[in-house]
């Protein structure tokens, strides 16, 4: 089973795919596919071979937030979900900043049906603007931001419902 | 020697005094406030003390508070360690009047070397030299600006009651001197509540060398050689070593009898530190005199061997030094890091949280200072120094290799740490070579950021390990195709060729 | 030097010698048996290499797989560490075949030393003193007996291939001499398969103190003082120290000499160790000499700033010493002890089982050598020793404190150690005076057991409160009052008064 | 509610009561009570306070024994139930052997009916002989051990139902 993650870290974002089978892993990244053979040698501690070079590193986690060691260099980093959806939940969908910004415009409300890619906020942050579209045809249940509100990266703007049927 | 002794302090430095102490079959009592209950200086004391709100002035600062749990416990003698009320004089004087020995100079001492003007004039009439420079109480400008003209330019301004360049200009021509002083004088005002000032003559390429030395009751005092700590991010030591990269044989002789002379001078006790700076030419100038223990006391005492807390205690309880100068010997060198909980990517702020993990690096002639453990919740309430790692060995070059092996074997996560910075520094070409000043991370370091290019490959690959290893089958959010709108198409910054 | 070296040993000496090729920037390749593949010494590598089934002879001491697999990964030089193959010539040898580099002496001398008749002829005869006796190879009854009487009484008949004591016997008097020879060489025969035994002067009040010594392929050869190793059960030292409580300046210096003379005597290269006996009057004698990093060597280490696995591998690669006699200084007082796993109330036994919790004491100048961590599993394969914990200071006394600090804050839960035991032995009147000799655990120690009394009632006291806190409501269990016939009428033996 | 319980240390019985109130423990032993105060400043490290004595200890939790460190020395403990039986299995009782030692008679088979106190097994260790009675009337349901087994101390002899009623 492949999974799909997204990593922020010093407010960009890094989406990877992994597949494990065994103590092999095979992600990609960047349209780079990798083959890692990995033990978790003690907890958090990862012992991998990636080609020929050796990688040691210790991961803990946080309150929200993982921090890598690598060769004495510390990363806090960040798991977010975007405009991921569960599988187990099909007919809900969440929708996440993609970016830490400013909620500039709202352009549903509560309770309206929309269309999948309808626009529902606009969200602006160094200078470029950020769209965030309905994932699929639906609902709005909530929205959690208004005009000028201060959003932070991968925090929920709206929920949907997915239509029935 | 005493049977029971209260620090007053937290954090490695406590935790350092404290196994000292029990080395020596002394009682030991530790304080702590609130925030600090669990700390490893706690759980290692035979006795410990609450003080309550964590509030600086409410528990570490408190001098009635401590004083009064002292007498309590039957404390005989208090250890200051460094910082909090270590250079308080009416602290010291607190003790004496409670009849209890504070380790360290007496409060008179501990007072004429807090006021760096006093300090610098008695200390020149010990023939040491000091920076040519106005140190006068008249502070009207036309004082300031005439006896500035004499000192000659570039020359320095700066808040009698200053510290950490607060109140300081650099002057370098004679137009600029009465602006730089009034802009000075308001800035004083403002973060001391004194808008006295002095000028000195402005030094090239500075280096901060200073001299360790213990003075015992029965007068007699000696120098434990030298420490380089040029390395400075605004004014804060970050790594310190010894012997220092520019030090010669004579000018260590000269400036370490320059040292005695100084502590002589004031009838010093205990252990201090004298601190010069050093210009390129090698004149060396008295700076200040720290009367206290230093942070980086470690790197004289891998080199010479001396244990200079348990001297601390020794002489506090009245025994002579029976260490003698000509038998002191500089080996090998030493290198000392200051880990700190802050965050080099965004100004050095501190930063506060729990550590998810600490786990040390260990190997011969490593040492560990550390008051934090795995679990240990850092607060915004005390300086964010977490542990110091100081290394030792035959030559320079070792000392780094050995100093930059122990940071990349250093896990210590769950907040940011200036670690990587440190490793770059010592990495730098010009600190392989030993060219430092004080002003050698300002030059080289100015803008300096983890790693711009962004998060290593090896680091997402390892998250990626991790979280697959630790997701529930059922956990596992699929990433649903990226639109055209995706702000995917924005943050792909990877680089290639790893 | 060497840009990959693999490290033919398991435990502590393989994460010691790991450590110290990482900082020089060396490429490490861990060995491993099946029990220790998650060992300390795995984790640290940069590579690691299964070996398999745990039995030594087909892990850490099987010389053909070790051989291949250093080809395989491209090592250029190998590190035995000691014990195992650190001084086996047909591993040295091997080596040298594959055109791999043995870091230690060649084949030949680590064969000459091994046979310790031909070491003491050839040791003699660099005027060396050895002690007076016959070694030669006629073993018949006859001319034993005749050369033992030459010696005189006492004298000591030992195993030619001898070791732990095994076909030894001590002869007081002429009568006993053939009876005691022909034991011996019956107890020599089936535990070594070879009944050649030799005689020699026994030595009253012996001293175990051998130098260590560093010789580079360019012929120079100095030492590294003495390290005192008495303390011995079993004829296994257990702690060491240095400089010898009995040491004196002119006594060093002879002795260093003739360290160095045997080790030029047998064109020695690279770290060895000359084992002195010394006697009640300072004569001293030859013993053998260990061709390849002791133990103990941390204490010389402590105590001279050298570090001796560096040097190993710069010898082994062929650069010269750099290090001169005359700069050399012997500082301070250092000490070791050994942490077994064995348990000191049931004939040292070796314990095994799972490390519950390993916390070891730190502080400046505590040094751990370890090759285990929390959830390590000790198994029965291996030498029992766990790690070492060295200490030094300005004095021996205060040595001995720090290490009695130390031992006192050594949490290592899950197996019985000896520590206990150390702790008795260091705090002994005679050891704190520095009478010692190497029948020292003999003498005060022989029966020993850990705490008589039995359970002391602080820890049970302890299990109360952990149990209070730990066990469920439900899980309590009441404990039905006794009758005539329960075994409490038996085993209350608590002793009063506390 | 106090606890009873009985610690094996090196072939020795030491049976003690605590009675926990918050942070303090009441503590008898041999006729002695003890107050303590304690707190488990980290898992398995405890700091207590008994009169003015201050005991720093670790205690450590192995397969079937206990580890307590306090001052450099380790003691290796087994908790044992003696003759002891559950609160709350009031219905079925366990017989535990006291001492380590040898099976010299077993007195009763399985399925058989016996009174309270009716010798089940003799054991000998140190030429002294333990008698393991019942501790209450009911039915052997098991029994472990024959004539001639070593036992360890702890180990359950044999295993009893009450009688119904």
């Amino acid at each position: 089973m492949t999974m799909f993650i997204n990593y922020e870290h010093n407010n960009h974002v890094y989406g990877v795919t992994a597949e494990r089978r065994d103590n092999r892993f095979f992600i990609t990244y960047d349209n780079n596919e990798y083959t890692v053979t990995a033990t978790e040698t003690k907890p958090g501690q990862l012992a991998m071979q990636v080609g020929d070079r050796t990688i040691k590193c210790v991961i803990s986690e946080g309150e929200d937030s993982k921090f890598v060691f690598i060769d004495g260099d510390i990363f806090q980093v960040k798991r977010i979900e975007l405009t991921g959806r569960k599988k187990s939940e099909v007919k809900s969908g969440t929708l996440n900043s993609p970016i830490s910004g400013t909620v500039v415009s709202v352009k549903v409300k509560e309770g309206v049906a929309v269309k999948k890619d309808e626009v529902i906020m606009v969200i602006e942050a160094m200078k470029m603007e950020y769209l965030i579209r309905a994932p699929f045809d639906g609902v709005i249940k909530k929205i959690y931001f208004t005009e000028k509100d201060q959003i932070e990266i991968g925090k929920l703007t709206a929920e949907m419902d997915a239509r029935e049927g | 020697m005493f049977k029971k002794v209260l620090v007053a302090n937290r954090g490695e430095i406590a935790v350092r005094i404290i196994k000292a102490c029990q080395e020596m079959e002394i009682r030991t009592v530790a304080v702590y406030s609130e925030v600090d209950r669990d700390s490893p200086h706690v759980q290692l004391a035979d006795e410990s003390v609450n003080l309550g709100d964590p509030t600086p002035s409410e528990s570490y600062l408190n001098i009635a508070k401590i004083i009064e749990h002292a007498k309590t416990v039957g404390a005989e003698a208090i250890h200051p360690g460094y910082g909090f009320l270590a250079e308080n004089p009416d602290f010291a004087k607190a003790c004496a009047d409670s009849g209890i020995v504070f380790i360290g100079p007496t409060p008179q001492v501990i007072r004429l070397m807090g006021d760096k003007i006093e300090a610098k004039k008695t200390i020149a009439g010990a023939s040491v030299p000091v920076i040519p420079g106005y140190h006068g109480v008249k502070q009207d400008l036309d004082t300031l600006t005439r006896e500035g003209k004499k000192i000659g330019f570039p020359l320095l301004v700066k808040a009698t009651a200053g510290g950490g360049g607060k109140g300081m200009r650099v002057v370098h021509k004679e137009e600029e001197l009465a602006q730089s002083i009034e802009s000075a004088k308001r800035e004083a005002k403002s973060a001391f509540g004194n808008d006295s000032v002095f000028l000195e003559q402005y030094i090239d390429k500075p280096r901060h060398i200073e001299f360790q030395v213990l003075a015992d009751q029965q007068g007699q005092v000696i120098h434990l050689f030298e420490r380089e700590c040029s390395i400075q991010r605004r004014h804060q030591k970050i790594i310190e070593e010894t012997p220092s990269p520019v030090m010669t044989k004579k000018l260590r002789e000269t400036m370490g009898s320059a040292a005695v002379a100084a502590a002589q001078a004031v009838g010093y006790t205990n252990a201090g530190t004298i601190e010069f700076m050093v210009d390129g030419k090698q004149n060396f100038y008295f700076m200040e005199m720290n009367t206290r223990l230093q942070v980086e006391h470690s790197i004289t005492e891998a080199t010479t061997g001396v244990d200079l807390v348990k001297w601390q205690l020794r002489i506090a309880s009245g025994e002579p030094l029976t260490l003698k100068q000509k038998q002191l010997l500089q080996r090998g060198h030493a290198l000392e890091c200051r880990i700190y909980a802050e965050d080099p990517s965004n100004g050095f702020l501190p930063s506060v949280g729990t550590l998810e993990k600490v786990d040390l690096p260990s190997g011969p002639n490593i040492r560990n200072d550390t008051g934090v453990e795995t679990n240990f919740q850092v607060s915004p309430y005390y300086d964010p120094m977490l542990a110091k790692l100081t290394v030792s060995s035959e030559t320079r070059a070792e000392s780094i290799q050995k100093m930059l092996w122990a940071l990349s074997h250093y896990v210590i996560l769950g907040v940011t740490t200036n670690i990587s910075f440190l490793k770059k520094v010592l990495a730098h070409p010009e600190f392989l070579k030993g060219n430092i000043t004080t002003h050698f991370i300002d030059d080289y370091f100015k803008d300096w950021m983890v790693r711009k290019q962004g998060l290593p490959l090896d680091a997402l690959l390892a998250l990626a390990v991790y979280d697959s290893l630790h997701t529930k089958r059922q956990q596992i959010v699929r990433y649903k195709e990226a639109d055209p709108h995706s702000p995917w198409q924005h943050v792909g910054r990877w680089r290639m060729g790893v």
